[in-house]
């Protein structure tokens, strides 16, 4: 029963592994100027963590086939040099793999998240609800209308609650469904919930940031490569969270101001 | 010492003689624990149940499921789920597994049992306190799963509850009115509940140990209920004020969690100023520690089991007592991890993140310690020992995420996505099932007076060991792909692709679930036709093992139990032949 | 063979339901009144849908439709404005037949659905996605419910008379109203902006136009035996 | 508080392989194997759940301050004076409640000499103590009086979140003394029925509780005085 119980172990570590190394399913081609950052970060934890997986099953595995040995003859042993050598091994070991995490990856962290976002970055709104995203660009005055939560009305496709009727600056804000940025140009969004908390994210760009109700978040990022791309919530809020989504879509800076030109237009 | 005048004078309560006093208000932490254990098996397979249907619907969302519309019309018209009663579904599935399994079995079920005899105490400190405990409880049980009853069904805001969305009401979508309120009452009653029951657990140890039972000389089990119970009574006192203002916004109109300029449905919210963030906060404070109530109680079960069958003492056992409290006590400083990409202060990321990794310091040494107790062993393979080296396999694979998540950085990619649902369901749910599922093995014949099928349990074992891995294993890849979770379909275009393996892990999950069908049947047909069971059928050395099976209602007939030893003097060669020498036995240890 | 089976109960069902909707019985009176309904100022823009987060409706418009809550035509005319008799002769307080109302493409069809209070009323998912649908009844007991594709139509009815905004949960553009009326004698505007409300016998009727972004109008009409004409005008604001 | 079984000396290394034999230690007087004494236990138990208490009012604590720093929202409001009178009161309460302790507590030296001593001690003892549940009755009285002056200024719980604050504050404060005036009740019935037994009464107990109700009220007092 034990040899069969190491043979298990073994098998199942090593086919688990195996998909690992293999990228079977794999995080998707980075397109921003931060992931490479994170994605390294995360191989590194998969070498560390994934010796330590390998490590851990295999000895037990091992411990386990020779505790299985029905010789009479044989005596217990106790762990050589008791528990002290193991309690050490765990302290160094884990600890010069926290630090070197910690260290790496706060910087990792910081270039997302603790930077500010550059002073020539394209500012565009989003507007977090049930169940879609919306977008919104200032327009050719350059100034954003403010939101008036009670002009809220889906039904007219007033989705951030502007008031054009005495807001001149919400009159030419272009509003859409998808999000259209050009490539290699900082973006700073502004993240808005119309009701409930939701989750703006977009794997290619290794960007995950919540919506929080009645607090306006900032993001920012660079994409590094044109594409059509999805954006979708992360945080439940309700039932067609599943269908939150929206199109990210990266021009080439010309596409885009055609594009937006012909927003603006309409 | 012995004066039987004195005993009875002292002794709680008189055995009683109805079925009531006897079954159903019993005073007797036996009879208690095993209602809780009863109560988290029924509990069990109602989430399991759930599970399943889960399942079927992602790996077939079109699929009409038989009966499904008897359950409810409106969620499944004719069986086919529709989005929001797969959330409804979810997070009863959270809610029943996290509270009234994870929390229950281990914990309240084992410990109200078996900590009074590991410590030679005749019941609990408090009886009645015990008793109110799991009627509270059962109360919470009843109310929760009301909700599956009313109008709208229950609700779909998840286990964690995030506000606004649980605390707007109605028009946050279905299940969000009466069904949510339901559960937020459910959980307060739960959390008074486990107040008294940890308040128990803490008087007991501290004040009912019999003689020569110290501190160091408590079985590891006995420990970690300790432990876990201080542990629970910080938590749940923290969760208590987090649902009454939950109740008060969703019932009284206050606006503790809820902002000003909400529009759902169409309505602008009568609300102002709230914070959504200070429920995440305060919901995470008790959600950490929570996870460690879960899972301690389990290291505990399978640190006292796996010394019995490898015939050798623990290695480093005050490591592993010193390594519980280290657990316990950083659980209180890392609830923000699961807040990384929340909005909260992107300063404070690395404030929770390093205490996170930390508690995997002495998680590790646990590990190794486990796994050094089972090096030179003579291991006697039975069911309960299965578990209990299943539970150091499947505990290692769902610990090794804990790194990736822990991480800010790699957090912004992994967050919300089935790599969570991965660690969490190895690490807190599988692992802590895997020591109850030992912990029955190893307690059945004593709780029950008979022995369980071994051949049974082993195939039991094997299924559900292989089984998991086949389920969670592949939702760490899910995860690497982005694939997010709390998703009722997979509808966008790069998580199409991935649907195969989600059905997968539909077939796995089913057939890994039927197998626990074999456990159920083992359970129940032992409970009546299992062979005897003599007193100490393990050959263990701990003070449940010196007295009949099932103990007398005083637990040792009169007797006074007086310790001499540590929990674990096995390998040793006994004045009687014998390879181990009970806490009870005056003998003198010899050299090993 | 089974096969030939279903579909042909599929075709007897489709049948029966289509002849339940439109066999309407004949009019008690002779009378009628026609009219167009218009608007004076700058309406609001019908501002195209962006559908693109839900692939399987949006390829089913090849150009994306638009916001219907203010719906003009050429010559100042106004759709979906709901005109009927709120006093004189009622007709009808019960109906024999139920009404339907389509999801398709993503789109509530009709955009504004006329029904008698305690009418059946019976709901169709068109499309290959689940449908969320929130009728946010004041008067009558607000109901959501979600129907997957694949799913029965939902059967429901309204007691009491109200306008009612009706919204997709899942899908936030969908947008329609049911007008649960007191009345059989109603009309809704085409294209146009006409409306023809028939079978009235001879007498003075007050007639109601309810515009869902503009609210109502009334005007008293007599009817004698032919056609009589009432016309509406609503004031427009651009935003 | 938390008295263990064994002195520190018995705690006897776990891996003592070799030291075997009985631990010398003589068993503690009235403590009997599994059962503790009555009044250790209560007190213990006491202790935890005032810990618990505390925890609760902690974690209500940081959400008000949570709150009130998250938002522009809060508006302060005069609290009612009425409040400080029944501090007042309720530290009286705690007086009377030692003064009854002293008495109780005296009981049993007195018994040894005459029984009437004894019985007059116990009367008084228990006189103290319905002073102090009368005390406990008048402050939650006072209480409902302040929420009345509330109520006048138009200040409801939904009103603003200061007010929600208060109210939740003084009705959970107001709820645990309630329940501590229901185990004031239970020692005095085992306090008659035995004839002043201060062990086995749970007084030191159900003291530990309202001594703490009493601090925890003042905390919340300055708590909201200076937040409110």
């Amino acid at each position: 029963m034990g040899r069969l119980f190491a043979v298990v172990v073994t098998v199942i570590t090593l086919l688990s592994v195996s998909f690992f190394v293999m990228h079977t399913w794999w995080m998707p081609v980075d397109i921003s100027t931060t992931g490479p950052a994170i994605d390294h970060q995360l191989e590194e934890t998969m070498t560390g963590s994934g010796l330590l997986f390998l490590g851990g099953q295999l000895l037990l595995g091992l411990f386990v086939w020779q505790s299985s040995d029905k010789n009479p003859a044989r005596k217990i042993k106790i762990f050589p040099g008791g528990a002290n050598p193991l309690v050490a091994a765990a302290i160094i070991l884990v600890g010069i793999e926290i630090l070197t995490l910690t260290f790496v990856g706060s910087k990792a962290w910081a270039a997302v998240n603790l930077v500010p976002a550059a002073a020539d970055s394209l500012h565009i709104d989003v507007q977090a609800e049930q169940f879609a995203f919306y977008f919104r660009y200032a327009g050719p005055d350059g100034q954003f209308g403010g939101l008036h939560p009670d002009k809220i009305d889906d039904g007219s496709g007033n989705y951030f609650g502007l008031d054009p009727a005495n807001d001149v600056a919400a009159r030419d804000d272009v509003v859409v469904g998808s999000l259209v940025i050009p490539v290699n140009r900082p973006i700073l969004l502004t993240l808005h919930s119309k009701d409930v908390g939701h989750s703006f994210y977009v794997p290619e760009l290794r960007i995950q940031q919540d919506f929080v109700p009645g607090i306006e978040i900032p993001v920012h990022f660079t994409a590094t490569q044109t594409g059509k791309f999805e954006i979708v919530c992360t945080q439940l809020c309700g039932l067609g969270h599943y269908n939150m989504k929206a199109y990210l879509q990266v021009m080439s800076e010309a596409d885009y101001e055609q594009w937006l030109k012909g927003q603006e237009g309409q | 010492m012995h004066e039987t005048s004195a005993s009875h004078a002292a002794h709680q309560h008189t055995a009683p003689t109805s079925f009531i006093r006897k079954h159903v208000f019993s005073l007797d932490h036996k009879v208690i624990g095993k209602q809780y254990y009863d109560l988290a098996l029924v509990a069990v397979f109602i989430g399991m149940g759930l599970s399943w249907l889960m399942r079927i619907h992602l790996g077939w969302p079109a699929w009409p499921i038989p009966l499904l519309d008897k359950l409810s019309a409106v969620g499944a018209p004719g069986g086919v789920m529709t989005p929001e009663y797969y959330l409804s579904l979810m997070t009863m599935h959270g809610t029943i597994m996290v509270f009234f399994v994870l929390t229950n079995a281990p914990f309240s079920a084992f410990g109200n049992y078996f900590l009074p005899i590991q410590i030679g105490a005749e019941d609990m400190a408090f009886p009645r306190f015990n008793m109110m405990s799991f009627w509270t409880i059962f109360v919470a049980f009843i109310v929760m799963m009301t909700a599956f009853f009313v109008t709208d069904g229950p609700p779909i805001a998840g286990w964690t509850s995030y506000a606004p969305l649980s605390a707007v009401g109605g028009d946050a979508g279905p299940g969000m009115r009466l069904g949510q309120t339901l559960w937020a009452v459910s959980i307060a009653i739960f959390c008074i509940s486990s107040l008294l029951g940890a308040l128990n657990f803490i008087a007991t140890t501290l004040d009912l140990r019999t003689k020569g039972m110290s501190l160091a000389r408590m079985p590891l089990s006995t420990w970690a209920w300790f432990v876990t119970a201080v542990i629970a009574l910080l938590a749940f006192a923290a969760l208590l004020p987090a649902t009454i203002l939950l109740i008060l916004d969703r019932t009284a109109g206050t606006s503790f969690f809820i902002p000003a300029g909400l529009v759902l449905s169409d309505k602008l919210q009568p609300h102002s100023g709230g914070s959504p963030l200070l429920w995440q906060h305060l919901f995470w404070f008790f959600g950490h520690p929570e996870v460690y109530i879960a899972i301690l109680p389990s290291i505990g079960i399978v640190s006292h089991i796996i010394p019995v069958f490898a015939r050798k003492p623990l290695l480093g056992p005050r490591a592993a007592i010193g390594c519980i409290m280290a657990t316990g006590f950083l659980s209180y400083m890392v609830w923000g991890h699961h807040m990384f990409v929340s909005g909260m202060s992107p300063f404070s990321a690395n404030l929770f993140s390093v205490p996170t990794l930390f508690i995997t310091i002495p998680m590790t040494i646990l590990t190794l310690l486990l796994i050094g107790s089972v090096y030179g062993a003579k291991m006697r393979f039975t069911a309960a020992s299965l578990f209990c080296l299943g539970f150091i396999s499947v505990f290692i694979s769902g610990g090794i995420s804990g790194f990736f998540l822990a991480q800010p950085s790699i957090d912004i990619y992994l967050h919300a996505t089935y790599f969570v649902v991965a660690h969490f369901h190895f690490v807190m749910a599988v692992a802590s099932i895997f020591g109850v599922f030992a912990g029955t093995y190893f307690w059945f014949p004593k709780m029950f007076g008979r022995m369980m099928n071994e051949g049974l349990g082993k195939l039991h074992f094997w299924l559900t060991f292989i089984g998991v891995y086949c389920v969670f294993m592949p939702m760490h890849y899910l995860g690497l792909a982005g694939n997010v979770r709390r998703y009722s379909a997979f509808t966008d275009d790069y998580l199409i692709p991935l649907i195969p393996v989600h059905k997968f892990i539909t077939v796995a999950a089913l057939l890994t679930g039927a197998a626990q069908f074999i456990f159920l049947f083992n359970l129940i047909w032992s409970r009546f036709k299992g062979p005897i069971a003599s007193e100490n059928p393990w050959e263990a050395t701990t003070l449940e093992w010196s007295t009949t099976s099932p103990p007398p209602f005083d637990n040792f007939g009169g007797r006074h139990m007086v310790v001499y030893h540590g929990a674990d003097e096995y390998g040793v060669q006994s004045s009687d032949g014998k390879d181990y020498i009970m806490q009870t036995s005056p003998e003198k240890v010899p050299a090993r | 063979m089974r096969m030939k089976f279903f579909a042909a109960l599929a075709l007897t069902v489709a049948m029966g339901s289509a002849l339940m909707v439109f066999a309407t019985p004949p009019p008690a009176g002779s009378g009628s009144i026609t009219g167009k309904v218009t608007y004076t100022g700058t309406p609001m823009k019908m501002k195209p849908i962006d559908m693109s987060k839900e692939p399987s409706c949006a390829k089913q418009h090849a150009t994306p439709i638009t916001t219907e809550n203010v719906a003009t035509g050429p010559g100042n005319t106004l759709q979906w404005v709901v005109v009927y008799i709120s006093a004189g002769d009622e007709g009808t307080t019960t109906a024999s037949q139920g009404v339907r109302y389509d999801q398709k493409g993503c789109q509530y069809l009709p955009h504004v659905l006329t029904m008698l209070a305690g009418q059946q009323l019976q709901i169709y998912n068109d499309d290959q996605t689940s449908h969320n649908i929130h009728p946010l009844a004041k008067v009558n007991q607000e109901w959501n419910k979600s129907q997957p594709p694949g799913s029965p139509p939902i059967d429901t009815k309204w007691d009491k008379p109200e306008f009612i905004a009706v919204k997709c949960n899942i899908h936030p553009w969908m947008h329609g109203y049911f007008a649960v009326l007191k009345t059989s004698h109603v009309s809704i505007t085409g294209e146009d902006g006409t409306f023809d409300i028939k079978g009235l016998s001879p007498g003075k009727y007050t007639v109601t136009a309810w515009q869902e972004q503009y609210g109502t109008k009334t005007q008293d009409v007599t009817v004698g035996a032919g056609a009589a004409t009432a016309n509406f005008v609503f004031t427009a604001t651009p935003y | 508080m938390a008295t263990t079984t064994l002195p520190p000396g018995a705690d006897i290394a776990l891996d003592d392989h070799g030291s075997g034999g009985p631990p010398e230690i003589a068993p503690r007087p009235g403590h009997v194997t599994g059962s503790g004494s009555h009044a250790q236990k209560s007190e213990t138990g006491m202790w935890v759940a005032v810990s618990a208490i505390g925890m609760s009012f902690a974690a209500f604590t940081s959400a008000m301050i949570v709150r009130q720093d998250s938002s522009t929202d809060w508006q302060h409001f005069q609290l009612p004076h009425v409040l400080y009178l029944n501090t007042l009161i309720l530290l009286g309460s705690s007086v009377t409640l030692e003064l009854s302790r002293q008495r109780i507590g005296a009981i049993q030296g007195a018994a040894r000499h005459a029984s009437a001593s004894a019985k007059n001690l116990l009367a008084n003892g228990i006189y103290w103590l319905y002073l102090t549940a009368a005390l406990g009755l008048i402050f939650v009285l006072g209480q409902i009086l302040a929420w009345r002056n509330l109520a006048a200024q138009g200040l409801f719980l939904a009103t603003n979140p200061s007010s929600s604050f208060f109210y939740v504050f003084t009705a959970l404060h107001a709820v645990h003394l309630l329940g501590g005036m229901g185990g004031l009740f239970y020692v005095l019935r085992k306090l008659v029925r035995s004839g002043g037994a201060a062990e086995t009464s749970g007084l030191s107990a159900f003291s530990i509780y309202w001594h703490f109700m009493d601090l925890l009220w003042v905390y919340l007092l300055l708590l909201l005085a200076i937040r409110v």
